[in-house]
């Protein structure tokens, strides 16, 4: 018996120091480039929100090399995607290590992003999301090392909440979500605000089925509860459909929605009956004259307009790369400094990062559907 | 002497159709039985009620083993095996993908015990038991003649010597009563013969009551030692061959009118 | 009882059956004839969508009237579905037609996986605002709140659907060399039955079906992408199960259930766990008859 | 004469194929913004492979043809491979490299290598546990990924609230995702083929919608985050060291995987699975109860799936109901039938290729699931019965 433990503890002792000697061994060296990785859905079914981050971080990359890259380095791009499954996320994340980048822009999804983030943590390494909105990301404080060019979940529902009980002065409210990750956390903080406040019931509470033919079934009830407002959490492909069934049994009730929602399709889908839905995204900067050159440049290079998240992803690239800059390395801690006190001017706006990672000036707005477009509530 | 097998009117009805009406039928310990009819007599039927696959609507099955006489009806196939009934199916019925002996182990399942843990350990009992499975499977085969087919898949051995198989495998189960389902259709002549001194020989040496659906007229009056004849689900004679070769009433439903079959 | 609410849950509920029967029917129709589960079924249903959507866009472009528009892409749609689904029997099945089933099976899952990323590399994989091709009448317009005269078109389709491939089944030629080949298929080889032949027009006329379900259902919702096939693709074989996969009304029956189903669950409990209780339902149709509603119950032949 | 007739088909083809695809590859339309692209240079790329692509189908489909009808299943007819296997000469100085190779892979490679062979590994494992229920027992589950969610969320819950570790959870998660095997195989028990593939799919989404909307229970849809990797003797590892851990962690566990499947598999419970799967009716009739056998399959499969989601939540350190879409359970299925069904080698190596092939074709970025779904059906259309056949245990006796 003894014997066999001896013999269990010496493997145990020998698989560690094979473990640690070879590990060691294992640095990257440096070479000439800056290596940004960029990671996210560019295929699947989800594919539509992770390609104009990687259109973005292209267009910015070919520019800032154009002009000599970053510290006289040029700015290599690695892409990877994780076709926002957490799971082959670790996989694309670890990739990325393993081939030495110095800094990420990405990943599209939270759950991706939250499953990355722990390898990233481990390597040193900065990850800023384009798109990433679940607050625990960065109110947990487990990720010290991730940032965004958008605001959280929560400070979205907070938006829209105050704006409906505010603005519009409405008393009962449905709060409709699709399941998903982004959706039902924003439809909970809708609900937990509305709740909090007092000065609303929510009337109805319901998640629906991403991808099915209709909604019908919700729409009544919607009907029935008597709800003068919905907010839903989710994309634009469900709430076009919710909005047109609607409209279509001549129910006048308002629509507010978040970010996923203020998207031109939406209004192309819905058509006349996405006349006067409310939705908030990011501040409205089609007047910067850099989101002006962005935009232009994509319509250039793809022979198309840029998708969704394309504007933060542009930022986020933008402000990494500035970082660097300003720290005059890639070193993790100068870095980190440098995103939380350099302002950069990005075609969200003029940003920096707080304590958290949450991007400070990449606001929000209201925006509501007239004629066919979106346009900011003042 | 008490029967192995007692059947008292054993009605069977699908939706409307009664395919066994009020049969009564027995099998007295070592005796061979043969149950002849028409296609559609409802022979078949009748085994499968007999072996739990259907249950019967009305009637009662019972099997007498070393003084204890069970009622089957309503048990499950297995639990009908596991009594001591076996049987071989008229569409061949073999595991295609297995061998040959492996068949014949699948037999011996119901009569061995070892469990997942034993599986998993490999202790003795189970090593034990396992070899014996082995070693008795082999003999079984060795016995039907099968011997020099032990690890051919199923599926690639010749007619004959799948129905030989799939005595084999019944055999295997240790049975009191062995249920044969015509046994020798597609077989040549020689190969009739065979099987023919192959039942026998089961009988002989095992101690196992043989009931038998056959068609072929000259095996069944050559080893059955009394027939019973069915159709419409309904007997209408019973006897030993000389009487039922006399029966006028066989002689107009069944060979009257299909002498050869 | 609220029987406004009620009728509204019917309504709503026998709109999304018959959106699922349109699909359904193809795949009963597959399954009845060489028991597979034709995983590409719900891509052909796609392709269809897109193909119209195409077409459309094109001759609206070129400044063609409301109504042909509307045809040709119909038309247009079936052929090119019917092309696919001609062209996918002969390439992913018919090899296999000898070999274990659960071969097939994973060939029509690949076949899925490709024709999906085909269209995603080949279009786009945004969703893409789909025109109404079936117009909201305007003597229909007082009623159009209680049910559009979309859902009627789709309603009125399904139906004279079924009605078609009933007769097709039981009357032709051809229908009945379906039949015999679904009992048999060597019995019905050997009796001169072209099996290669009624295997083709089978999918043929599935793929046909699932196109005139692509155009009407993409048109009622407004928005396609490459991915719809895939989610109708999967209620549509559980409709198709739940009535009795292989039997045609028994598609649509089950389409009706499963829609209403859906409905009244959500109208009346919550549509947080619509899905789950579909499922459920499911599982104990299938327990109580397991060979679904309209299923015949398989006797063994032993 | 036959050159010119293949050449004539090869023609035809390719114009039936340039037809098939005109509108969706030619025609590209935007309906946002209205704008439509002709893109004609598709349509000559589509002529010349698919013109190419019909010979060498057919050519590999008449290959197919005539090695089957030399080439009967049986026994003694092995693979070359598999000749290779069972010679003694061959195998054991084969089986020492492979021990080398497998021990020095991660230390040769990179951390990435590591990360996606454990991924390959797990999936090892969920394919040995499919096999049984589909390979052994013929049973067509489609909802094997649930039993996958049992193990993860085990583990993700039980370390959330109680802080059990890795190693106490491995056990408890095999167990719990047993007895759901046994929960959902009871009322399926009548079932059978398809209905029972459709019913176990229910089952699969069933336990991924409650995750999903059981918020208080699963955390909903923002799912488990922060979940300890694998530990050894409370020893503080890097990231890389952890991988490296892992890998070994994984391969011990597919190492015992192979050894309880093996025996399982030749023993007396392997064989009433196999009998019930070649024909349910003469099984029962040989004396095996039908409910015991199924349910111990669909009990012993559901065990692997359980440790293979803790490996796997702990792998990730993140798990969400996202993860275990009825795609997963598909994917499985294929490693199974595409290795070989009932085949252990066979399953391993559909694993290694359904799940490596992905990872390494990342340089094809966007054509990655495209190419996929071609191997898949070229796979099963000119190898039906998988990478390797099952073949059957022989015994020899000495005839006395």
């Amino acid at each position: 018996m003894k014997q066999s433990k001896k013999w269990i503890k010496g493997m145990v002792l020998a698989f560690m120091a094979a473990i640690f000697m070879f590990s060691g061994s294992m640095s990257w060296a440096e070479d000439g480039t800056i290596k940004l990785g960029v990671a996210g859905a560019h295929s699947g079914d989800l594919a539509s929100y992770g390609i104009p981050s990687v259109n973005a971080a292209k267009l910015v990359v070919k520019e800032i090399n154009a002009n000599g890259g970053v510290l006289g380095k040029q700015v290599e791009l690695l892409v990877e995607d994780d076709a926002c499954k957490p799971e082959i996320a670790t996989n694309t994340a670890t990739k990325l290590v393993s081939q030495g980048v110095n800094v990420v822009m990405g990943h599209i999804c939270s759950g991706a992003t939250k499953a990355a983030l722990g390898i990233y943590k481990d390597s040193n390494i900065i990850c800023m999301s384009p798109s990433a909105t679940n607050p625990a990301l960065t109110q947990s404080g487990d990720y010290p090392n991730f940032y965004r060019t958008i605001a959280s979940d929560d400070a979205q529902a907070k938006l829209d909440v105050d704006f409906a009980l505010n603005v519009l002065k409405l008393n009962k409210i449905a709060v409709i979500h699709d399941k998903g990750d982004y959706g039902k956390g924003f439809a909970e903080f809708a609900k937990k605000f509305l709740e909090e406040s007092g000065k609303a019931e929510v009337v109805l509470y319901e998640g629906i089925t991403p991808g099915a033919v209709d909604y019908s079934a919700v729409v009544q009830k919607i009907k029935r509860s008597d709800a003068q407002a919905v907010i839903f959490g989710g994309y634009h492909p469900e709430a076009s459909k919710i909005v047109t069934q609607m409209r279509k049994k001549r129910m006048d009730t308002i629509f507010i929605s978040d970010d996923g929602v203020k998207d031109d399709t939406f209004i192309k889908v819905a058509g006349e009956y996405a006349q006067g839905v409310y939705a908030s995204g990011p501040k409205d900067s089609s007047k910067n004259p850099l989101n002006i050159k962005a935009v232009n440049a994509h319509k250039e290079e793809f022979k198309s307009d840029p998708g969704a998240f394309y504007e933060n992803a542009y930022s986020a690239v933008l402000a990494i790369l500035n970082a660097i800059e300003k720290a005059g390395s890639t070193d993790y801690a100068a870095v980190s400094k440098a995103l939380k006190t350099e302002w950069v001017e990005t075609p969200i706006g003029k940003i920096k990062f707080d304590e958290r990672g949450d991007a400070i000036g990449a606001g929000f707005s209201v925006y509501q559907v007239k004629d066919g477009k979106y346009a900011e509530v003042k | 002497m008490e029967p192995v097998l007692e059947v008292n009117s054993l009605t069977m009805d699908f939706g409307g159709l009664r395919a066994i009406d009020q049969l009564n039928l027995r099998v007295m310990p070592s005796e061979i039985v043969a149950l002849i009819g028409p296609n559609g007599a409802g022979k078949t039927t009748f085994f499968n009620c007999i072996t739990g696959i259907y249950t019967p609507s009305a009637g009662d099955i019972f099997l007498s083993v070393n003084g204890r006489r069970e009622r089957l009806n309503g048990l499950k196939p297995n639990r009908v095996t596991q009594k001591g009934i076996a049987r071989t199916f008229q569409n061949i019925r073999l595991f295609q993908n297995m061998t040959v002996l492996e068949n014949v182990m699948i037999g011996r399942h119901c009569r061995t015990s070892s469990g997942i843990l034993g599986a998993i350990f490999r202790d003795r009992r189970t090593r034990l038991e396992e070899e014996k499975v082995v070693s008795d499977s082999y003999k079984i085969l060795e016995k039907i003649g099968l011997d020099r087919f032990v690890n051919e898949l199923a599926m690639n051995l010749p007619y004959g010597a799948q129905r030989r198989l799939e005595i084999a495998r019944a055999l295997a189960t240790e049975p009191f009563l062995l249920l044969l389902d015509e046994p020798a259709a597609g077989m040549n002549q020689k190969e009739t013969q065979e099987l023919d001194e192959l039942i026998v020989n089961i009988r002989d040496t095992e101690n196992i009551s043989i009931l038998l659906i056959e068609h072929d007229m000259k095996l069944v009056m050559r080893i059955s030692d009394r027939i019973y004849v069915v159709d419409y689900g309904k007997k209408i004679a019973r006897g030993n061959p000389l009487e039922i070769q006399r029966n006028p009433a066989v002689i107009k439903a069944y060979l009257g009118e299909d002498p050869d079959a | 009882m609220d029987w406004e609410y009620f009728l509204e849950l019917l309504l709503g509920g026998l709109t999304r059956g018959s959106i699922y029967a349109l699909i359904a029917l193809g795949y009963t129709m597959v399954y009845g004839i060489i028991e597979l589960i034709n995983f590409a079924h719900g891509e052909i249903y796609m392709i269809g969508a897109f193909t119209a959507l195409i077409v459309a866009s094109v001759l609206n472009y070129a400044g063609m009237n409301h109504v042909a528009v509307a045809i040709l892409a119909m038309v247009a749609a079936i052929i090119y579905s019917c092309a696919y689904g001609f062209a996918i029997e002969k390439i992913a099945y018919k090899p296999l037609r000898n070999a274990p089933r659960l071969s097939a099976l994973i060939s029509a899952i690949g076949m899925s996986l490709f024709l999906q990323n085909y269209v995603l590399l080949a279009q786009t994989p945004d969703f893409l605002p789909f025109p109404s091709l079936i117009p909201d009448f305007d003597f229909w317009e007082p009623y159009a709140h209680i049910i559009s005269s979309q859902e009627i078109a789709i309603l009125a389709t399904t139906v004279s659907v079924m009605i078609l491939l009933t007769v097709m089944i039981k009357f032709t030629i051809i229908g009945k060399a379906m039949r015999a080949t679904a009992q048999d298929r060597i019995m019905a080889a050997l009796v001169g039955v072209d099996i290669n032949r009624v295997i083709s027009v089978t999918f043929v006329v599935g793929s046909a079906t699932a196109a005139i379900g692509g155009v009407l259902i993409a048109s009622h919702v407004g928005q396609i992408n490459f991915y719809i096939g895939f989610i109708a693709g999967i209620k549509a074989f559980v409709a198709a199960v739940l009535g009795g996969i292989g039997s045609i009304p028994g598609a649509v029956l089950g389409s009706l259930v499963l829609g209403w189903t859906e409905s009244f669950f959500t109208g009346y409990i919550s549509s947080d766990y619509e899905d789950v209780f579909a499922f459920l339902f499911l599982v104990l149709i299938l327990i109580f008859r397991p060979s679904g509603i309209l299923g015949r119950s398989e006797t063994q032949k032993v | 004469m036959n050159v010119r007739g293949e050449l004539k088909k090869s023609f035809q083809i390719s114009a039936w194929f340039m037809f098939l695809t005109f509108p969706i590859l030619v025609i590209r339309v935007n309906t946002v913004e209205n704008v439509i692209e002709w893109r004609w240079y598709n349509m000559a790329i589509v002529g010349v492979s698919t013109f190419l692509g019909s010979a060498l189908w057919r050519y590999l489909l008449s290959v197919k043809e005539k090695s089957q009808r030399i080439n009967a299943a049986s026994p003694g007819n092995m693979t070359s491979f598999q000749k290779a296997f069972s010679d003694k000469r061959f195998f054991y100085p084969a089986l020492f490299i492979l021990i080398g190779f497998v021990i020095s892979f991660p230390f040769l490679f990179s951390m990435y290598q590591a990360n996606i062979m454990i991924t390959a590994l797990i999936y090892v494992m969920l394919g040995l546990g499919l096999n049984i229920v589909v390979g052994l027992a013929g049973l067509l589950d489609l909802g094997y990924v649930a039993f996958y969610a049992v193990g993860a969320y085990s583990y993700g819950l039980l370390n959330f609230h109680f802080g059990l570790g890795f190693w106490t959870t491995l056990p408890i998660a095999a167990i719990l995702a047993a007895l759901a095997g046994i929960l959902l195989g009871y009322p399926v028990l009548r079932l059978r083929g398809d209905y029972l593939a459709i019913v176990t799919l229910g089952f699969g989404e069933i336990i991924r919608l409650v995750l999903e909307n059981w918020g208080e229970f699963s955390h909903g849809p923002s799912g488990i985050a922060n979940i300890p990797r694998p530990s050894l003797l409370g020893i503080d590892m890097t990231l890389t060291q952890n991988t490296i851990f892992t890998y070994f962690v994984m391969i011990g566990l597919v190492l015992f995987t192979i050894f309880v499947v093996n025996r399982l598999q030749n023993s007396r419970i392997g064989r009433a699975w196999i009998a019930l799967r070649e024909d349910e009716i003469a099984c029962q009739a040989m004396g095996i109860d039908r409910t015991r056998t199924k349910l111990t399959a669909f009990a012993l499969g559901a065990t692997w799936a359980g440790m293979g989601g803790v490996v796997f939540a702990a792998k990730t350190t993140f798990i969400n109901p996202a993860s275990f879409t009825i795609w997963e359970s598909v994917i499985i299925l294929c490693i199974v039938v595409l290795g070989g069904m009932g085949s252990i080698l066979g399953v391993i190596s559909g694993a290694l290729v359904l799940t490596l092939l992905p990872e390494y074709l990342r340089a094809f970025s966007e054509y990655r699931m495209l190419i996929f779904g071609i191997m898949l059906v070229s796979m099963m259309v000119f190898r039906p019965e998988g990478i390797i056949r099952n073949v059957r245990r022989t015994y020899t006796f000495s005839k006395e």
